[in-house]
């Protein structure tokens, strides 16, 4: 439309089948749709996102010259879009174009008073017809996407993204925040429900990852800042020192050996205690890279510089070990974001009645994967901390899940693993093993199969949570005694254990809500990442080119992580391919000439997208980062501060025209 | 008020959600002795088969340890809400075992369970070589209105520990006085047993009484009272601060540890009572978990240790929701005492001496010991007879 | 003048010893008024029993077979035919479970004095005065009587029985019972005896008595445990905590329960009411602890302590851990 | 079956009670008016006849301070009516039988076929209410009861009495009958505070004015006075273990204890 031209619009009231008409008299809004100003023209039908009920609409611009277009229909989350091609299609600008949700405010939350519904949806089409009349055109602006991506965390979903598009010929960082890659899989001795050695399954990926031409492998390295906006971030990342220059050590592991100290005495963090390591070591032998770390809380050369240093003695090459070596900040330019962060386990701790860290006899679900595992701490025989062998074997799960106390979700995993824990100590120690569960929850593929198999197996099902343990000695060092009620017989069961596991929930990562500020994206209230759509837009954000894997996003399995990781992978690909992005045209702007340069707006913009340029003292918004909330808008005490499609005289009008009903049918909007 | 009236209610909505884990009939000190231990007894409630609930009896062995409210991954607030609305129906057909009754009836009578003349409440004072200010004969503006409560206004062994308590806090200066002969029972055994008129008659009387007077904040000597005072006295408008002795106190104990001299060389243990923990649930603020244990720690010479069930998870003495007054129906069950249970755990903690500081517990405790044959092994004490002793005791004041 | 006339309780047919201490205290009573003291008999037989009340100067009696068991309204009418053919001065009534009601039945029906609950009674000249213990026997009062005959009401346990055990023949008048006896409203109908499936109270050489200072139920187990340290020992108790259902019925000392006479006699928060005290003040030894030294219960026990029972309870069973049971 | 249940208000001896040295009467100020204990028994027996047959229980007492509370306590255990007999008089020890005058009185104008009271209050200075009751009325009247079985078809009732020392003896009698109850059957039960609010608001209690009855005791009572005390025991003192101890060294000497 060009300046001073009159609005010609048109209105279009779709059924969206019964759920619309079966509540609205779609024919009667329709025809009070014809009388509004401006109003051209006025139709109702079945299905207006139907490629018919499209057409219906380019028709109309053809034929009635329609400058602008109200749909009545559904949530803009659905169809705006739809619609705003149409317009385009037919040559109008997809931007004078207007939803009006007729479905969800009117006819869903008002069914059981379909009159009154009616009148709401006339209030909400008036509304609706009064601010299109003051839409103006807006262009989208583009921007170029850098090539290079940037994937936090080495975990399986990590590995998975990073791969793929290395793959595919992209460049890829991938950065973490151990001296290894590989997460929590790489503690793992199996996996449910195949039983598929995890290292045997999961070390091929790593060495890949270390070898691929297109990846840079920072491990015991975090990202610190994060700058610009989707097609070109600069990111810094902190290298921490371990100490080896990595390009130079060889991983023969003889500095290792050299050490001062004889005897393995720190406890190994990999292990969770439950094996030691030197104070130079690799966490574990399949280790990416294999390149040893020094750590310096523990290392005396690093700490005092007191040691004779047998291992630069020892190294055979020159200047591998480095004493020296300082953290480094490099920076990269990216174009997209992949997190995949992980989870941490439940800290059992928070439920002292189990006994935690009180009882040597109890167990977290990790540290036991860690008994089990061939690499661990016992070579992968399952001893007790007295160095017995167990005879009778209890696994709790829910523990921290499922619970208004500590976590309120299910884990989804713990009913899996806690079933492969049973039927591995069971196949490796002849263990009486006892399950003490809620509900098992199996729903994946073999899940169920597993369960059955296990079952058969012999082991124990108690349906019915642990609420106490007690010592069976005063001492507490020997064997616990669970009470659990078998709610199955209805009776109390107080059965002693030697070995006592808390299958323990996932958790959202301790500094998840730092990360989540890093990368401006938004977490849930237990702290994982939250998606742009449940279903539709599972590995986006609300942040353009940061993509979710993993657990980070919420507790699921390895194949879930997997498939989520290369589907975050191939929404960057698609970003890196198209070259460049349209950025939404609701972004905030500035007028120059009103601004005072307050910087009431700059701290208030939860997205970090406004700054005061330096040579006058005005503020910019930065519109690749603008997510067009409004806050600055509504805070700016000079009125200088204006938002597309969300200009005050269309918001006014709109109130104005939506009052006005109000007004006249007395509880007709309510 | 029936379960469809609880219904209504957020709180109550809540049985709706239960899971029937069983953690709390896992966790339940009783659950060997009732016939519907609690998760049945949710979902018998949740089938509409309250009858069969106060038929059976099994409410009476609750003690309101709170063991289960506390782990309930729902939340569903048993304890304190639940299973006294379930007790107040057994009124009805008279189930309630004559000791309890009489104690109910001597707390309407008297305003004490032990059916003691309200005339002789403040008798111990004049045993006190400290001061003691009763409001009735010196009114006027005070820091602190001390609840002394029933068994350490009346019970011998309770009396000890009150004159311990009034020695401490001339110590440490307090401005502080009594009620003497116008204290009444604060309710407890009301509330968690379900008898709400009477928790209510004694509310507003003792609501009346306060009033009267000018005080600042309150003090209560025992967990129960502190309970009752933080669960139904501000549903009645009294917001004044009320604060457990071993809470004040702990807060004093900069002031107080100079004055610990005398050694007092025992192994010593703590039972936390449940109304000062568990009871308070989320609102971590109000848990006395930390204050008694610092202030034993301050005493000279004393090692603390820790019994198997401590913090959330201590057992329970047994004489809560009415439960001090039917022991003599426990024993007629065939059940175990909670109390002995205690003790056992305590003296295999390596302690000789048990601390306490509920009013119940000292009384309670020192049976067990009894019982238990353990006369030799361990003494009851309540926490503050043993900053009292650290302090010098009756001879340094 | 007219007598001084006690009305002999029986129970199965024999004078209990509620008789001869009021026979005792007719005595002092008819020397103060100088006149005769008579005992009345009612009986189905009075010519059986006559002999053994030689005490008195004399025996008014009447024989009907409804009079054989402490019928109240047989009785009542058997004396009222009396008062009105041979008027007393005094007539002494003591307070057994099988005669109580009975003074206010006879004073009631004629309008006469009546002073119960005494514990004694003498004469101030012509006056009648009683002094009954009241509340539990926490207060006494001084009661004079006007007119006459009076009735006067005696507790058990109150004068000595033995001096007026003595037997010889007695002048007997006989009273022809009133038609009214036939054509009474109330019927005895059998004794019942209490199931003895406890132990007897009454054989036992150390009774650890108990009462409300016990405090609860639970607290008895101790007394239990002080008692399992004597030989031939058992707890027994007081009125109210056997009405309360703490203790069984064969367990109860006093009028409504069993009379004992124990070598020792431990009375534990017992204050001592006059009801309890009957029971149990004929006992060798009897040692009282109470924590109000005030309690009627000192006055006759040998020795006195003053204590809260749960204190005291467990100190002496220390004590007593150190020596052995006696061989009864 | 009509059962009318007299309850007196007598002070609690749980309580002191104290003589005003100068007037030599109680001391009202701390006198403490509860229902006396026997009669609560009555009450009991009555409402467990009230179970077993339907019949109705009226429960009467004199406007003494606790009485209204007395009655609503009763209602709310289940009696059927309740009576408040206005006197406008203060508690004295001595009023038993100006008491069954009035309550004679009464009775003329409600049916009754078993009037029950307990058997001997603390302060029957001048006989037993029910006895003194059944006297007035020329009912007959048994004593010490703890069973009481009436029979609606014959119109009698079986009475258990409780004689002493482990021996009880049964009686029969026509109706009406005045007992005087020493226990009952089972033990008096509770009446929640709500339901006994309940009963006050209920306003089921009627309060019946009785003409002044013209009384003429035949007694006085001189005077009253606390009892002296301990005249008879030997005191041992000192601390509970020094006690103890010399309880054991007597009791040995008396042979009672070993050494």
């Amino acid at each position: 439309m060009k300046e001073g031209e009159t609005p010609r619009i048109g209105v279009y009231v779709c059924h969206c089948g019964l759920n619309i008409a079966g509540v609205l008299s779609v024919k009667s809004l329709a025809e009070y749709a014809g009388r509004l100003p401006n109003v051209v023209v006025s139709r109702d039908y079945k299905y207006m996102c139907s490629d018919p009920g499209q057409e219906l609409i380019r028709q109309d611009i053809r034929e009635h010259g329609l400058n602008r277009v109200v749909v009545a229909a559904c949530s803009p989350f659905l169809h705006e879009e739809t619609f705003r091609r149409v317009c385009a299609s037919a040559g109008v600008n997809p931007y004078f174009y207007q939803m009006v949700n007729i479905r969800e405010h009117a006819a869903w939350v008002h069914s059981h008073e379909k009159e009154k519904a009616t009148r709401k949806a006339e209030d909400l089409i008036r509304a609706g017809v009064a601010r299109a009349a003051k839409l103006e055109p807006v262009v989208r602006q583009r921007v170029p996407i850098h090539p290079a991506v940037l994937v936090v965390g080495g975990g399986i979903a990590g590995i998975q993204a990073a791969l793929t598009l290395a793959d595919a010929g992209k460049k890829v960082y991938l950065v973490e925040r151990e001296p290894t890659i590989g997460g929590h899989m790489a503690q793992f001795d199996k996996t449910f429900p195949t039983l598929d050695c995890a290292a045997c399954i999961l070390t091929p990926k790593m060495t890949a990852v270390g070898n691929h031409p297109n990846i840079t492998l920072w491990t015991y390295s975090d990202v610190v800042k994060v700058d610009g906006s989707v097609g070109h971030f600069t990111v810094t990342v902190r290298r921490r020192p371990r100490y080896v220059h990595e390009d130079l050590c060889i991983g023969c592991l003889l500095c290792i050996e050299s050490c001062i100290y004889p005897d393995a005495r720190v406890a190994s963090e990999f292990d969770l205690g439950l094996g030691k390591r030197k104070p130079v070591y690799i966490p574990f032998p399949q280790a990416v890279p294999m390149k040893v770390v020094f750590d310096p809380e523990t290392c005396i050369a690093v700490k005092t510089g007191k040691c004779t240093r047998p291992c630069v003695d020892v190294c055979g090459v020159e200047g591998a070990i480095d004493f020296e070596q300082k953290e480094e900040f490099p920076q990269i330019e990216v174009g997209t974001i992949i997190l995949a962060t992980g989870f941490k386990t439940f800290d059992p701790h928070r439920l002292p009645f189990y006994g935690y860290g009180r009882y040597p006899a109890v167990y977290t679900s990790l540290e036991v994967e860690r008994l089990l595992n061939a690499s661990g701490p016992t070579g992968g025989e399952v001893v007790l901390r007295n160095g017995k062998k167990p005879e009778a074997v209890g696994i709790v799960h829910c523990i921290g899940s499922r619970d208004e106390n500590t976590n309120r979700y299910c884990s989804r995993v713990c009913c899996m693993y806690a079933m492969k824990i049973a039927h591995l100590i069971r196949e490796r120690t002849g263990a009486e093993v006892y399950n003490f569960y809620i509900d098992i929850r199996a729903p994946g593929k073999g899940f169920e199969e597993f369960y059955d198999r296990v079952q058969e197996e012999g082991v124990h099902f108690i349906r019915g949570k642990v609420g106490d343990v007690t010592p069976e000695t005063p001492d507490g060092k020997g064997r616990v005694v669970v009470s659990a009620d078998d709610t199955l017989l209805g009776r109390a069961r107080k059965i002693p254990l030697d070995m006592l596991v808390l299958a323990v929930g996932l958790e959202a990562q301790a500094d998840a809500n730092e990360v989540r500020r890093l990368f401006n994206i938004t977490c849930s209230e237990e702290g994982f990442f939250v998606e742009r759509h449940p279903k539709l837009a599972p590995v986006n954000t609300f942040t353009d080119g940061v993509f979710l894997a993993g657990c980070c996003q919420s507790p699921k399995d390895i194949p879930d992580s997997v498939a989520q990781a290369g589907a975050a992978a191939a929404e960057a690909l698609a970003l890196i391919d198209r070259g460049e992005m349209e950025l939404s045209p609701n972004f905030a702007y500035v007028s120059a000439e009103e601004c005072s340069g307050c910087k009431t707006c700059v701290p208030l913009c939860p997205y970090s997208a406004i700054t005061l340029e330096p040579e006058h003292g005005k503020a910019v918004i930065n519109q690749a980062l603008c997510k067009g909330c409004g806050v600055c808008v509504a805070a700016c005490p000079s009125g200088s501060i204006g938002q597309h499609l969300f200009e005050d005289a269309q918001i006014f009008d709109e109130i104005e025209a939506l009052i006005q009903g109000v007004a006249a049918n007395g509880e007709g909007a309510r | 008020m029936d379960l469809d009236h609880v219904l209504l209610y957020p709180e109550g909505k809540s049985l709706l959600t239960c899971i029937q884990c069983g953690v709390c009939s896992a966790t339940c000190p009783q659950e060997a002795f009732m016939e519907y231990p609690p998760r049945k007894i949710v979902a018998m409630l949740k089938a509409g088969l309250i009858d069969e609930v106060v038929q059976s009896g099994s409410m009476l062995k609750c003690v309101s340890c709170y063991s289960c409210q506390a782990k309930c991954p729902r939340q569903i607030r048993l304890t304190d809400l639940l299973f006294p609305l379930i007790r107040g129906r057994m009124f009805e057909g008279g189930g309630i075992p004559a000791e309890l009754q009489k104690a109910f009836l001597d707390v309407q009578r008297y305003g004490n369970p032990l059916g003691r003349s309200t005339s002789e409440r403040s008798d111990w004072v004049a045993r006190s070589k400290v001061p003691i200010r009763i409001l009735a004969d010196r009114p006027g503006p005070v820091d602190l209105l001390w609840n002394v409560e029933c068994y350490p206004s009346y019970h011998p062994r309770g009396q000890a520990v009150a004159l311990a308590t009034a020695r401490l806090f001339h110590r440490l200066g307090l401005d502080f006085a009594i009620l003497g002969s116008e204290e009444r029972c604060i309710g407890d055994c009301a509330g968690y047993f379900g008898e709400f008129g009477l928790l209510d008659a004694l509310i507003e009387q003792n609501l009346t009484t306060f009033r009267k007077y000018d005080f600042r904040r309150v003090v209560t000597s025992g967990a129960h009272a502190f309970n009752v005072f933080a669960h139904h006295y501000p549903g009645y408008g009294f917001t004044t601060p009320v604060e457990p002795v071993v809470g004040l106190i702990g807060e004093e104990l900069p002031k107080l540890r100079p004055m610990l001299k005398t050694s007092v060389p025992h192994k010593v243990t703590y039972h936390d009572p449940c109304c000062l923990g568990r009871c308070m649930g989320a609102s971590a603020l109000r848990c006395y978990f930390a204050p008694p244990r610092k202030l034993l720690e301050a005493i000279p010479g004393l090692k603390y240790v820790e019994m198997a069930h401590h913090h959330e998870n201590s057992l329970c003495c047994g004489g809560g929701g009415g439960g001090m007054w039917l022991d003599t129906y426990y024993r007629d069950q065939g059940m175990d005492r909670l109390s002995e249970r205690v003790v056992k755990e305590a003296v295999a903690a390596g302690a000789d001496v048990l601390a306490v500081t509920c009013d119940y517990e000292v009384s309670r405790f020192e049976d067990a010991v009894k019982v238990l044959g353990y006369d030799r092994k361990i003494v009851v004490r309540d926490v503050l007879e043993l900053l009292d002793e650290s302090a010098g005791g009756e001879a340094a004041v | 003048m007219a007598d001084v006339y006690v009305l002999a309780d029986l129970e199965r047919g024999r004078p209990t010893d509620l008789t001869f201490e009021l026979l005792t205290a007719g005595r002092a009573l008819a020397s103060d008024l100088h006149v005769p003291l008579k005992a009345v008999l009612l009986t189905n037989e009075a010519g059986l029993i006559a002999p053994s009340l030689g005490f008195a100067d004399g025996v008014v009696a009447m024989s009907h077979s409804s009079l054989e068991h402490r019928n109240l309204e047989a009785w009542s009418r058997a004396l009222l035919k009396i008062l009105d053919e041979k008027p007393p001065k005094v007539l002494l009534i003591g307070i057994s479970n099988g005669l109580l009601g009975l003074p206010s039945l006879v004073a009631g029906a004629r309008g006469l004095p009546l002073i119960s609950l005494c514990r004694s009674v003498t004469a101030h000249g012509e006056e009648i005065v009683g002094d009954p213990v009241l509340f539990g026997g926490k207060i006494e009062a001084e009661v004079h009587a006007k007119g006459g005959p009076v009735v006067v009401a005696v507790r058990p346990g109150s004068y000595s029985a033995e001096p007026a055990r003595v037997q010889r023949t007695v002048p007997v008048e006989n009273v022809e019972p009133p038609e009214a006896l036939e054509t009474r409203r109330v019927h005895f109908k059998r004794y019942a005896d209490l199931e003895q499936t406890d132990v007897d109270i009454t054989h036992c050489d150390v009774l650890i008595s108990i009462g409300r200072g016990i405090q609860s139920q639970e607290n008895i187990r101790i007394a239990e445990e002080l008692s399992g340290l004597f030989r031939n020992a058992a707890v027994s108790s007081s009125r109210p905590l056997v009405d309360q259902g703490w203790l069984p019925r064969t367990r109860q000392v006093g009028r409504s329960g069993m009379t004992v006479k124990p070598r020792l006699y431990l009375a534990l928060g017992i204050s001592g009411a006059p009801e309890h005290i009957e029971g149990m003040k004929s006992s060798e030894t009897i040692v009282a602890v109470n924590t109000d030294p005030k309690a009627p219960v000192f006055e006759y026990a040998h020795y006195g302590v003053v204590a809260d029972i749960l204190t005291f309870m467990p100190r002496l069973a220390e004590q007593l851990r150190k020596r052995k049971p006696v061989v009864a | 079956m009509d059962v009318v249940v007299l309850m007196k208000m007598v002070p609690d001896a749980a309580q002191k009670i104290e003589v005003d040295a100068a007037s030599g009467q109680l001391k009202a100020s701390t006198l403490n008016l509860i229902p006396f204990e026997s009669d609560e028994h009555a009450l009991e027996e009555a409402l467990l006849i009230k179970e077993r047959t339907g019949a109705t229980v009226t429960v009467v007492t004199t406007d003494l301070p606790g009485g209204d509370v007395a009655l609503w306590t009763a209602l709310a255990k289940g009696a059927t009516h309740a009576l408040l007999v206005t006197r406008g008089r203060p508690y004295e020890p001595r009023s038993t039988g100006e008491l069954a005058r009035i309550y004679a009185k009464l009775l003329e104008t409600i049916p009754h076929d078993l009037v029950l009271t307990g058997a001997q209050a603390p302060d029957d200075v001048e006989g037993e209410l029910g006895a003194l009751l059944a006297a007035q009325l020329g009912l007959p009247y048994i004593s010490v009861a703890v069973a009481v079985r009436p029979d609606e078809g014959t119109h009698s009732a079986e009475v258990t009495t409780e004689l002493g020392g482990g021996l009880r003896s049964v009686y029969e009698s026509a109706l009406p009958l005045v007992v005087g109850i020493q226990t009952s059957e089972t033990p008096p039960r509770y009446a929640p505070f709500l339901q006994i609010r309940a009963a006050q608001r209920s306003k089921r209690t009627r309060s019946v004015a009785v003409e002044p009855v013209p009384f003429d005791p035949k007694v006085e009572v001189v005077a009253l006075h606390k009892p002296v005390a301990g005249k008879g025991a030997t005191m041992l003192e000192g601390s509970p273990e020094e006690v103890a101890g010399r309880l054991v060294e007597i009791l040995a000497e008396k042979e009672l204890v070993g050494g």
